[in-house]
């Protein structure tokens, strides 16, 4: 044991100074040929015909997305006058003024200097409801994802505010330095690799083409594809039928990550979802979506 | 010579650059993920110190010097505890189900039941399931193709047991050295790999 | 009471093409909760849509029918302005009724 | 057997019972078919079964029609099946299927002035056939299509 640290330890000095690193795979495999020979002896169907049949109905089925039976529950929220304060949430500042959802949605996470902080879409409507409606925010943290017997609040009106920007251009802003800060602190979060299992965001999502199971898995380094991340979401999840949003897509990937729980609305989220909102901007945004 | 002398010092410079900046934003997240998670099930917060191989692969963006990884391929190597009985080969119909299983350390996981080794989630493996991830390469007819000799059987245990021996930063989880798996268990995925009537191998 | 339907009926040539979206559980009666305790069945049985006092479309569904069901169908007849109205039953005798008026052309 | 001589059975007291009800005036004879919730249909256990129970007999696979499906399904949970009669006098469309608990998923009454045609979405337990039933002119006909259903996502 104490061998092992004492070369953890020289190993981490020599890093500090250490050059290019080696980029190559060093896999202590018997043969390399026998391993490209397998690699080719693939026994199920192609990815891409898989992949194809998949994204032919999800097309289908977005076209009739039981998410708008969230988005029109969230609009009803969204104006109705709750909470202890009794008020609606009109007046709720999504970045773009008091009760402005058109495009509010694809410039997020943002900026708020009324709060001092980086604040992603779901973290801003539970701010609103606690500031302007009078919710309390243990309240809203105790059970914050959908389950068989409700959909919280708070994923109705993500959802209902998504939907507002359908069709719209992803510009998640870079220009305050708090925000490009998000955004470096998120991929440092992005690469941490630690847990049980060693895994990082980034062990599934650092490379082009991969899948968990028939799953794909955007790499979210890409321009290309962190677009294929943040599209879809807030998203009606066809296994159990729940609406969730990425508040809970983040929370899920911890959990299979193998590393504690992240807190509700915390910034660690934030910070992620600026590191993969700002590598998905220019693309255009669907709206709320079906995932699997 | 000296050109060559140069360009090195140069790059050595940038590397120490970009390391400070990256490693002061590593700073910034390891606090903050400390600050904002909290322990759930069996996953404690302790799962978030970085171990010395996750230490060396997240300062090195898992590309760590070839020295340095060799040595620290070698130390993960010792810790390998392989069989008893010297026996590699288990029940690949066993090994199957394990490599089926998705379940395990996670803070929904617990309690009892077995873990798996969440296996086809990134290779693929017998021509049965076609629902079987990429990350991983494809394993299917690997004892037909590397042979089902004994250093391929010791090779296959110690790669389940700790894939950081063979590959520093590999994407692997170490399923032996985290108690995840035990030694049947491994052993039934080695014969799922390498016994001749596995269908991994027909 | 259950949440209202999404429904879209938009005039195409000289048919009116309705797709509808309902709020409901569709509970098999054979699914555990995370407690083991089975869910009972709750599912809907009949849907009906009439136009101008006239069925256009009647089913008859299981609980294998999917969780927030979705239906679509074509009749003639219809016009812009006017009215589509459908009513669910569930197998618990719950009902819920919506209308919608027939959109021109998109 | 007994099975089946039970459903038909009971298919003909409930075809008596709505007679019953129509004469009586108790409801809109327009919407009587689709008050009446064909239990007996929804309880058999295979597609035959189903088929007797709707009343059906020696239905002909029919080349007129059509079922929109995945050949591979995303999720069991939400499989988007649409069916398409090409048959003269299509009078219903149903969807069933094989390896489901219940074989039947739905059934839908066609109107006149209204297309032979459904699309909705439904559950499937694992890879199965999947037939159309079509009654046309009180005839019955049929097409199957094979649908496989995957696991998928982190630990299955």
């Amino acid at each position: 044991m104490l061998s092992i640290k004492l070369r953890v330890a020289v190993a981490l000095t020599g890093l500090a100074v250490a050059c290019a690193a080696d980029a190559q795979q060093r896999e202590a495999a018997p043969s390399k040929k026998a391993a490209a020979q397998s690699k080719k002896a693939g026994a199920g169907a192609p990815k891409s015909a898989i992949t194809a049949e998949f994204e032919k109905f999800r097309e289908v089925m977005e076209d009739a997305s039981p998410a708008e039976l969230f988005e029109a529950r969230g609009e009803d929220l969204w104006k109705t006058k709750r909470g202890p304060k009794n008020a609606s949430l009109e007046q709720c500042d999504l970045g773009l003024g008091p009760g402005v959802l058109k495009g509010a949605y694809v410039r997020m996470p943002r900026y708020f200097a009324d709060a001092d902080q980086v604040m992603d879409v779901e973290r801003r409507i539970v701010h609103c409801m606690v500031t302007l409606q009078g919710f309390k925010a243990e309240d809203l943290a105790r059970q914050p994802f959908s389950d068989d017997s409700r959909t919280p609040d708070p994923v109705s009106l993500v959802t209902y505010v998504a939907g507002q920007s359908r069709g719209m251009k992803i510009e998640v802003p870079q220009k305050h330095p708090k925000e490009r800060e998000a955004y470096d602190v998120g991929r440092a979060i992005f690469n941490f690799r630690a847990g049980a299992w060693d895994f990082s965001c980034a062990s599934c999502h650092s490379e082009d083409g991969k899948r968990i199971r028939t799953q794909d898995l955007p790499n979210l380094t890409s321009k290309e594809q962190a677009i294929a991340a943040f599209q879809g979401w807030p998203g009606y999840r066809m296994t159990g039928g729940f609406m969730h949003t990425l508040q809970w897509r983040m929370n899920d990937c911890f959990r299979q990550q193998r590393f504690p729980e992240p807190g509700y609305v915390s910034e660690t989220i934030s910070d992620l979802m600026t590191y993969m909102g700002v590598n998905a901007n220019g693309h255009l945004y669907k709206g709320p979506g079906i995932k699997r | 010579m000296n050109l060559t002398k140069a360009s090195m010092l140069g790059a050595a410079a940038l590397a120490i650059a970009f390391t400070a900046s990256a490693d002061d934003d590593r700073g910034k997240a390891a606090a903050l993920m400390k600050r904002d998670f909290h322990a759930k099930g069996i996953a404690g917060m302790d799962r978030l110190n970085e171990d010395g191989l996750q230490a060396v692969c997240n300062r090195s963006q898992n590309q760590p010097p070839k020295e340095i990884a060799g040595r620290l391929e070698r130390d993960q190597l010792e810790s390998v505890r392989y069989p008893a009985d010297g026996k590699f080969l288990g029940d690949w119909k066993s090994g199957e189900s394990v490599a089926q299983n998705g379940r395990g350390m996670t803070w929904s996981d617990g309690g009892s039941g077995a873990n798996g080794g969440s296996c086809y989630n990134c290779h693929q493996i017998g021509p049965v399931e076609t629902s079987f991830g990429t990350i991983g390469n494809s394993l299917f007819q690997f004892g037909k193709i590397r042979g089902y000799g004994p250093d391929v059987q010791k090779y296959v245990y110690g790669k389940i047991y700790n894939a950081k021996a063979f590959n520093l930063c590999s994407t692997m989880p170490r399923f032996g050295h985290t108690g995840t798996l035990t030694e049947k268990q491994i052993k039934d995925l080695v014969a799922l790999l390498l016994d001749p009537n596995s269908p991994v191998n027909k | 009471m259950a949440d209202p339907m999404r429904i879209r009926a938009t005039v195409q040539g000289d048919k009116v093409e309705v797709k509808v979206l309902m709020n409901h559980e569709m509970e098999t009666g054979q699914r555990k909760d995370a407690k083991g305790v089975t869910v009972p069945a709750h599912y809907i049985q009949t849907v009906t849509a009439t136009h101008n006092g006239r069925t256009v479309l009647s089913a008859q569904w299981g609980p294998a029918v999917s969780k927030n069901p979705f239906l679509s169908f074509r009749f003639k007849g219809g016009k812009a302005g006017e009215k589509i109205t459908i009513t669910w039953t569930d197998n618990k005798g719950e009902k819920r009724t919506d209308e919608v008026v027939i959109a021109a052309p998109g | 057997m007994d099975t089946q001589r039970r459903t038909i059975l009971q298919t003909g007291g409930g075809a008596a019972t709505l007679a019953l009800m129509a004469t009586a005036g108790l409801f809109n004879p327009g919407l009587a078919f689709a008050q009446q919730w064909n239990k007996p249909a929804f309880e058999t256990k295979n597609v035959p079964d189903t088929v007797k129970a709707m009343g059906g007999t020696a239905p002909a696979e029919s080349k007129d029609i059509q079922i929109q499906a995945p050949d591979i399904a995303e999720n069991g949970a939400v499989v988007p099946i649409s069916v398409t009669s090409n048959i003269p006098k299509t009078q219903s469309i149903s969807i069933l299927v094989e390896k489901n608990p219940n074989s039947l998923s739905a059934s839908f009454d066609i109107p006149e002035g209204t297309d032979a045609y459904v699309q909705t979405r439904v559950k499937m337990g694992q890879t199965s056939l999947v037939t159309a039933l079509v009654k046309a002119d009180g005839k019955y006909f049929y097409v199957n299509k094979e649908i496989k259903v995957t696991l998928g996502g982190c630990g299955g």
